[in-house]
């Protein structure tokens, strides 16, 4: 087997407890002891509920803010290891685009301004960079006569494909896609992911796709990798997490989400109130989990292969008829 | 979401208030008709007639031309203490922002044991330590309002920081000074400026309440401080003497303030 | 049905603003909610969603904001042009209102309690500790037991989902004949969203309130509903039963929205995404709205604002004003629907 | 260091060199700056700030003995500035753009405009002089407190007016104001029950640090009104070169705002739910 | 009846007389003190805890015979023991009273019964009896000072008003002492010091009869107080010589040519009109109603031209810079100041204006002569050589040295007899008068506004001091 284009190992980030009246003196693990693996080539994604650590993750494996634990290796290569300036030369390999395209262009900048922040890190000349910007914004469907604007003046939808384009510009390998569709229309939504499934394919990109939109991951992902307050509880290939989870995290994650093709919700509410705190100890899912027993208030489960390279961390996962 | 007509007019109003008053700094020995300081001891404390426009004071000298030179002190004193403060707060804010969170709790405890002062005892007990004077006056109003733009930067900073923008440039490999200067700076710039604004207006009452204790501008300088320093013992027999410098300030203090206030609405759509 | 719970017609909103002759945001509103049905209202952004229930309501801000034409007849009665006083008296009462994000829409410095409280004691009469047992009791109903204590809290002591429920309790705490939900899950997690999908239907069965469910999700549209409406650019382009528009979409817009929605099972195909953008409400254009952006036009798209008529059998028929179209109608503003 | 000595200030213009010297030995200036300033450390660790070199009485007491009146005039005129202030921002926030909103927003900007001790002068003359309403001195009394209060008390309203204004207009443009119109609220309720608990947490913190700033900007009314204050005093041990006094006063001064502002923060989160610890 | 309300413009240090140099406290604790001689309304010195005294034959003995029937505030008759504490309490070191060298002449104090007081000096030393009489020369009850009571915030003396309150920066209260040793007085009852920093408060509370009086009134301000028709207004001089003192070891004030082009550059009438509200030019170093006055004033007339060539002669120009340093905390000096620079300029001398405060100007001016001009005034003294002693010697601020003058002053403060003295500082007044190290710009009006139903009040034309002692209220 090739080495993997990224591999995250035991990967933690805490952020500090802010102010001396905070509870927990410890602070806060926003990611606690993540390990996964991204082919190159592939499109690997990776859902959860709002704040389980995904925006967390995606930042702490750039080292935008570098993790309290843990390695990064980007084709066998150490991250931590690596000065300032050879994190700054190696981060024209993995570029990241963010979920809010509004934020994520400087508003007192113009478009090529923006746009050739990048390549003008990287000492390109100033023609070479002005030709290279064009043919990015080409690549995403913007005018590069447009170049010259400013960010107040694209819409949404347009500005997301810029940053895309900003991203693309060093010639990256790796994309991190950290919900970039989620704050958009639904119609422009389309539009975006089939720019992201063209580019792929034209420049043999690898994608990192983070989102909490179950059909979007299922629909572009070759692998998935379930959150669970900063943890992955499964991980898998598309179709086994789909039709074969062992977590009943991720079976009650997906069956929660709403279809196209699906029934109409039934108005019952069978032990739908509010569950309570994770205890400290144990399982993590273990107050939410309708199976579980007295061994997940006291015991991790750790992350162990199911088989087949599906992994999962669960004490009780589902039975599953299906073997390998 | 509708911007006023009536407040627009007014942020014209002031701006032009305030170029007039800078003309007439510049220009002063053009405009003015006497000296500033030239003593007339046989017309003290006269009334505004068509001699003196508007008066002259207990020395005799004409208190047209010691209103428009004492725009002159108001506005170097405005001048050059908001840019200390300015700088020496924006600098340290941006500092602590970027810097290690130890030093950052150390700045921000200076700063704010600085701001935990009153203004006017602060500046009082600065220029105890470095005599009195203009430039003295200049140089602790200076200091005293560094903290404010410390704060208003640092707490700006922290949250461009985290801007997706600022990350996409870390991302793509630019260094952190250029970062700062890039991307930073200028969308700072915006608060800064209305910071100023404001705190032009509030250095010259400062300006104006030292020189009333006598710690300020030191005669013949003309200030308006000064000038109503020396008005408050002829008040009952020469309220001109107080009228027009107060007037100027007033109005000087005003206009800033409008300035500030229609900067921040300009920036803030959402009020 | 005979009469309609709530029955919008040809609503019409602008904006005066900054641009000149500023914005005409909803461009004839038709909509009609029975009683006891759960409504959807699905759209893009900006598309008027809220503007129309905000309307309803009586809330919208008349000074920038003005209803420049159209009638909105709730239970039989007009509510354009009536008092304030007696609108005050429908809202809270009548007509409930969820909102998207219960973080927000909940006063941060006042006790849920209280909170629930005040509309009770205001429009039922309620002595103090009446409402406070009413209170905990309609806690109690949308799921969060032990209601007494969660009545003294702050609303930041609660989880996002537990908000959206005290949300709901107060809006439908004096038994409204119409609950209005604009975008009530879509600030919470798949989990919760399914929660409260279902909270909001059984409260339906068994206060027997109708529903204006107001969404941009076409999927939880597709779990909840009973009849859609779909507006584009302040104006539905089409209405019918679930299974109806769904299945049988007949406007180019709702058959390109639900093209583009993602779904495992259309792994590997390109999405069907709709060229162009939404335009603002400034810069509607002519004839029909969607025509920039629909594969199909053709030239009289670009001149005339279709018609919003009733396709149910077959032949388009004008729909019939004052709520005669019935459950079983279908009806679609395009020049091309009966075609295809 | 700052620049003269109080042994010339105690001495006077005709002392002789001895006498001079004399002095400086009985008030410890003739010892080495370090051990001076050690020893004043030490002995304020102790909360003993020493004796006034000019009065010879203990700073702790000369302080102590003033601070009444200042702190007496610091409360009422932020009774005074907050009296007129939430009033007045509140109605221009809920009538934004009236005619009434103008005239607050006016009266704010001529009240920050004139400095403090000019009102307090002209106030003087109108209210004390042309019509005797007021005491032209002395003190002891409320009646002796009003004009000065006044004066500091305009000028700081008319920046709690700003805040409470903009305050409220930012909380009555919060969605929690809509959900309260939703639910058929009265105006009245919407606006006084609802946004204005919530304008008002800011203007609460601001007008704590406004309390200390009056405790500083007290130091010049007190000089126009002739009050016994603890500005006078601090700005007599400055125009002396009391060193003990100048550096008790800074260190109480500083005190007594890290105080104020400690029980405004408490104030503060007693009155905000959000930031109350559990 | 109302009590007598006196404005006073600042807050005194303190209220024990041995221990401070203030002119404040002396004004007000003339009340609560007597001295064992005083100045009579004409600067003569006469008895008073003293009934009479005498000098041995060769000055080195003096012999006080105490007044009976004297008793202090706090009970206790007065005897010569309480005089020998007083001034052994001002003689120590420890102490370190501001005035102490003024007694360095008395070697020992011997009390050979209770009512005799004996003073043995080295030297023979006439300034003594000046120094005697003055505020500070103030007899305490001995058995507080041994009990080392706090005499500057609780007074305990003989005085003609008992101590009841001082509040501060606010006012201190007096009360008619009913064992005044000057039978039938005071002759009210009670007496309030009411501290007003603020003249123009000051002015109008005379006018609304609110205040009894005040001693520093402008003269901007006496045609509103006529108006009012309620005060009295009285105008003596003052025994302040006003002064532009001049820094004489630095060049080119150095150049005796400069120093007299700035005396006559200077019209000194209109400084004394304008700044300081009216006075006599004096020409010397010696207030008029001082025995040893002569007239200089018609040495250096106001004569800008000759200003101008004199200092052509002496080479200087408008690039020369000189530096005006001026107590800020004393408004009339900054005025004044500013119009000395305006008729220097006027003649071609640049001058700078620096306002310093008073404890700077002690130190920088008055100790180390780091100035070239300044304007102050100097106060009156009872004895000559309290004026004039150190002059000639660089231990003045104005480092004029002249030893024919130092020696003709040295040698008047040990002649006896005012005819021998006179002579001696006669020559000195003149050798200074001529080589001009201040410009003596003249003495001043006071304007002493007492309300009309004041009657009889005095103030101390030399020493400055308040005296209530003949007052009565109507
Ligand atoms: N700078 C920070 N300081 C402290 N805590 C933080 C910080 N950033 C994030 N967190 C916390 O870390 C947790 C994970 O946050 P993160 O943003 O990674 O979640 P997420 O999965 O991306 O959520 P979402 O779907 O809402 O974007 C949250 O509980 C959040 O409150
Ligand atoms: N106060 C206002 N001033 C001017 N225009 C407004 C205002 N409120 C709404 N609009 C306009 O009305 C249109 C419809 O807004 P509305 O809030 O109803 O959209 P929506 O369908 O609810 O969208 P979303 O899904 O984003 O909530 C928008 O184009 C908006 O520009
Ligand atoms: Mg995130
Ligand atoms: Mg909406």
């Amino acid at each position: 087997m090739s080495t993997p284009i990224l591999e995250v190992r035991r990967l933690e980030k805490r952020y500090a407890a802010s102010g001396i009246l905070s509870r927990s003196r410890a602070g806060l693990k926003a990611v606690d002891g993540v390990s996964f693996a991204v082919e190159a080539g592939s499109t690997f994604g990776l859902v959860g509920e709002s704040g389980c650590g995904k925006t967390t993750l995606a930042r702490a494996l750039l080292y935008l803010d570098p993790p309290t634990v843990g390695e990064v290796l980007f084709e066998g290569t150490p991250l931590g290891g690596l000065s300032r300036a050879g994190l700054r030369g190696f981060r024209r390999h993995m570029q990241i685009v963010f979920q809010d395209p509004n934020g994520a262009l400087d508003p007192k900048m113009s478009v090529r301004a923006s746009m050739g922040e990048g390549l003008a890190n990287l000492g390109v000349p100033r023609a070479e960079r002005e030709r290279r910007t064009a043919a990015a914004l080409e690549l995403v469907g913007i005018q590069p006569a447009h170049a010259g604007r400013y960010p107040h003046e694209f819409s949404g939808g347009q500005k997301q494909r810029i940053t895309i384009a900003r991203a693309l510009s060093v010639d990256p390998r790796l994309l991190v896609l950290d919900e970039p569709v989620s704050n958009l229309d639904v119609s422009i939504q389309a539009q975006i992911i089939n720019l992201l499934l063209d580019l792929k394919s034209r420049l043999a990109l690898t994608y990192l796709f983070i989102s909490h939109d179950l059909n979007l991951v299922a629909y572009l992902a070759d692998r998935i990798a379930v959150m669970y307050r900063g943890r992955i509880v499964e991980l898998g290939s598309t179709a086994r997490i789909l039709d074969s989870a062992l977590h009943p995290y991720t079976r009650r994650l997906f069956a929660s989400v709403p279809r196209l093709t699906g029934e109409r919700i039934a108005p019952k509410m069978e032990g739908d109130s509010e569950a309570g705190d994770s205890s400290r100890k144990g399982c993590r899912y273990a107050a939410r989990c309708e199976r579980g027993e007295l061994a997940c208030h006291s015991n991790d489960p750790e992350l162990h292969d199911a088989g087949g390279g599906h992994l999962v961390a669960c004490l009780l996962p589902e039975k599953n008829d299906q073997g390998g | 979401m509708i911007r006023r007509p009536a407040a627009r007019r007014l942020y014209y109003a002031a701006l032009l208030f305030l170029a007039i008053l800078g003309a007439a700094a510049i220009a002063a020995p053009l405009v003015a008709p006497y000296s500033p300081t030239e003593q007339h001891l046989d017309r003290r404390l006269a009334p505004p007639s068509r001699t003196h426009l508007l008066g002259t004071d207990n020395l005799g000298r004409d208190l047209l031309s010691r209103t428009i030179y004492g725009s002159r002190s108001a506005l170097l004193v405005g001048i050059v203490s908001v840019a200390i403060s300015a700088l020496l707060g924006s600098l340290v804010g941006l500092v602590a922002a970027l810097s290690s969170p130890s030093l950052d709790n150390l700045l921000m405890l200076v700063m704010d044991s600085l701001l935990s002062f009153p203004t006017v005892l602060l500046a009082i007990t600065v220029v105890s330590f470095l005599g009195y004077g203009l430039v003295q006056v200049m140089i602790a109003v200076g200091v005293i309002y560094a903290p404010t733009f410390a704060r208003l930067v640092r707490a700006e900073t922290l949250a461009l920081k985290n801007e997706g923008y600022v990350e996409a440039s870390q991302a793509l490999g630019t260094p952190q000074v250029l970062v700062v200067f890039r991307h930073i700076l200028p969308n700072l710039l915006g608060k800064v400026v209305v910071q100023c604004s404001i705190t032009f207006a509030l250095t010259v009452v400062i300006e104006a309440s030292l020189s009333y204790l006598g710690l300020g501008a030191q005669p013949p300088t003309p200030s308006w401080g000064l000038m109503l320093k020396d008005a408050r013992d002829y008040l009952v027999q020469a309220p001109w003497m107080a009228l027009y410098p107060g007037l100027a300030l007033a109005f000087t203090v005003l206009c800033f303030n409008i300035l500030g206030d229609s900067l921040s609405e300009r920036l803030n759509p959402k009020l | 049905m005979a009469d309609a719970l709530l029955s919008i017609r040809d609503l019409a909103v602008s904006f005066q603003g900054r641009e000149a002759g500023g914005s005409r945001p909803l461009r004839g509103v038709d909509l009609e909610v029975g009683p006891g049905e759960v409504h959807a209202l699905v759209g893009e952004s900006g598309s008027g969603k809220t503007l129309t229930a905000t309307c309803v309501l009586g809330l919208l801000p008349v000074p920038p904001a003005r209803i420049e034409a159209g009638s909105i007849r709730f239970q039989g009665r007009e509510l354009l042009g009536l008092a304030e006083r007696e609108r005050r008296k429908l809202r809270g009462r009548r007509i409930g209102m969820v909102f998207q994000e219960p973080s927000k829409y909940l006063n941060p410095s006042m006790r849920v309690g209280e909170q629930i409280v005040e509309a009770l004691i205001l429009h039922l009469g309620l002595s103090r500790r009446g409402a406070r047992a009413r209170a905990a009791e309609l806690l109690e109903l949308v799921g969060l037991p032990g209601g007494r204590q969660i009545l003294r809290r702050y609303p930041h002591e609660l989880s996002g989902g537990m908000r959206q429920r005290v949300m709901i309790a107060m809006a439908v705490s004096c038994e409204p004949a119409l609950l209005i939900a604009d975008e009530p899950t879509t600030a919470l997690d798949v989990t919760l969203q399914r929660q409260i999908l279902r909270l909001l239907l059984e409260l339906r069965d068994r206060l027997g309130m109708a529903v204006l469910f107001v969404s941009h999700d076409l999927a939880v549209v597709h779990g909840i509903s009973e009849r859609v409406s779909v507006i584009y650019c302040g104006k539905i382009v089409e209405s019918g039963s679930r299974e109806r528009v769904f299945g049988r979409p007949l406007h180019p817009y709702t058959q390109a929205l639900l093209a583009s929605v993602p779904e495992a099972s259309r792994r590997g195909t390109r999405l069907a995404a709709i060229p162009g953008t939404v335009p603002d409400a400034a810069h509607v254009p002519a004839g029909c709205a969607f025509h920039p952006r629909c594969p199909l036009a053709v030239e009289k798209c670009r001149l005339e604002v279709p018609a919003l008529l009733d396709y149910a059998a077959g032949p388009p028929g004008r729909a019939p004003a004052g709520g005669e179209a019935g459950a079983s109608s279908h009806l679609a503003a395009c020049h091309l629907a009966g075609r295809s | 260091m700052v620049p003269g000595d109080p042994a010339l200030v105690i001495a006077g213009v005709d002392a002789t060199a001895e006498d001079i010297a004399a002095i400086r030995a009985r008030i410890g200036t003739d010892r080495p700056l370090p051990a001076q300033y050690l020893d004043w450390l030490w002995r304020v660790v102790r909360f003993d700030f020493g004796t006034s070199l000019t009065s010879g009485q203990p700073v702790t007491a000369l302080i102590f003995e003033r601070f009444g009146l200042t702190l007496s005039l610091a409360l009422l005129g932020m009774l005074i500035s907050l009296v007129v202030a939430l009033p007045i921002g509140v109605v221009s926030a809920v009538r934004r753009w009236s005619f009434w909103d103008y005239l607050g927003m006016g009266f704010s900007q001529a009240g920050m405009a004139v400095p403090s001790f000019w009102l307090g002068i002209l106030l003087l003359l109108a209210l004390a002089v042309k019509i005797p309403l007021f005491p032209l001195f002395g003190s002891g009394s409320l009646r002796h407190l009003v004009l000065p209060a006044v004066a500091l008390g305009i000028a700081r309203a008319a920046v709690l007016l700003r805040l409470t204004r903009a305050s409220m207009v930012e909380e009555l443009s919060k969605e929690y104001v809509i959900t309260a119109r939703a639910k058929g609220l009265t105006e009245r309720m919407v606006k006084y029950k609802h946004a204005l608990r919530n304008g008002l947490l800011p203007v609460v913190t601001i007008a704590g640090i406004q309390l200390g700033y009056m405790l500083g900007g007290a130091i010049i009314i007190e000089q126009v009104f002739s009050l016994p204050g603890l500005g006078r005093l601090f700005l007599f041990g400055v125009y002396q070169r009391d060193f003990p006094l100048i550096q008790g006063g800074v260190v109480f001064v500083a005190f007594a705002f890290s105080l104020i502002n400690f029980l405004v923060d408490i104030l503060y989160s007693v009155l905000n739910p959000r930031i109350r610890v559990g | 009846p109302k009590p007598l309300t006196w404005a006073l413009s600042g807050n005194p240090d303190s209220l024990d007389p041995q221990k401070t140099a203030g002119t404040l406290t002396f004004q007000t604790v003339r009340s609560l003190y007597d001295t064992l001689v005083e100045p009579d309304a004409k600067g003569q010195i006469v008895g008073a805890l003293a009934e009479r005294w005498q000098t041995s034959a060769d000055n080195l003995t003096w012999t006080f015979t105490l007044r009976k029937g004297v008793k202090f505030h706090n009970g206790d008759a007065l005897t010569s023991a309480d005089v020998r504490a007083s001034f052994e309490r001002i003689k120590n070191k420890e102490f370190a009273s501001p005035k102490a060298s003024e007694y360095a002449a008395i070697t020992s104090i011997e009390t050979p019964d209770p009512s005799t007081v004996v003073f043995k000096l080295a030297k023979p030393f006439s300034p003594l009896l000046a120094a005697l009489a003055s505020g500070w020369g103030a007899i305490l009850p001995k058995s507080l000072i041994d009990s080392g009571h706090d005499f500057s915030s609780k007074p305990v003396g003989t005085g003609p008003f008992v101590f009841k309150e001082w509040v501060r920066d606010n006012r201190i209260v007096l009360a008619k002492n009913p064992d005044y040793w000057l039978k039938g007085l005071p002759k009210f009852d009670s007496l309030i010091f009411q501290i007003i920093p603020e003249r123009a408060v000051q002015v109008q509370g005379l006018i609304a009869g609110q205040i009894d009086g005040s001693d520093i009134i402008d003269q901007e301000d006496v045609p509103m107080l006529e108006a009012s028709g309620k005060v009295n207004i009285d105008r003596p001089l003052t025994a302040q010589i006003f002064v532009l003192a001049m820094n004489c070891s630095k060049p080119p004030l150095n150049d005796l040519r400069v120093r007299q082009a700035v005396n006559h550059a200077i019209d000194k009438q209109a400084v004394l009109d304008v700044a300081y509200g009216g006075g006599k030019p004096v020409g010397t170093f010696m207030n008029y109603g001082n025995a040893y006055y002569r007239d200089f004033t018609s040495l250096y007339p106001y004569d800008p031209a000759k200003a101008r060539s004199l200092l052509a002669q002496a080479g200087v120009g408008k690039d020369t810079v000189l530096e005006m340093v001026l107590p800020a905390n004393y408004p009339p000096h900054v005025k004044a100041g500013e119009m000395y620079q305006e008729m220097l300029s006027k003649v071609g001398l640049n001058v700078q204006i620096k306002l310093v405060d008073w404890p700077t100007w002690l130190k920088d001016v008055y100790t180390a002569a780091k100035y070239d001009f300044t304007a102050i005034a100097h106060t009156g003294k009872l004895d000559p050589d309290g004026t004039l002693s150190g002059y000639g010697t660089e231990k003045r601020y104005v480092r004029w040295i002249n030893a024919t003058a130092a020696d003709y002053i040295a040698k008047g403060a040990g002649a006896v007899g005012e005819e021998n003295r006179k002579k001696l500082y006669d020559q000195a007044m003149m050798i200074m008068a001529r080589e001009v190290p201040f410009v003596f710009t003249g003495t001043s009006y006071r304007r002493v506004v007492t309300n009309k139903r004041v009657k009889g009040f005095r103030m101390d034309p030399i020493l400055d001091t308040y005296d209530f002692r003949h007052t009565e209220l109507q």
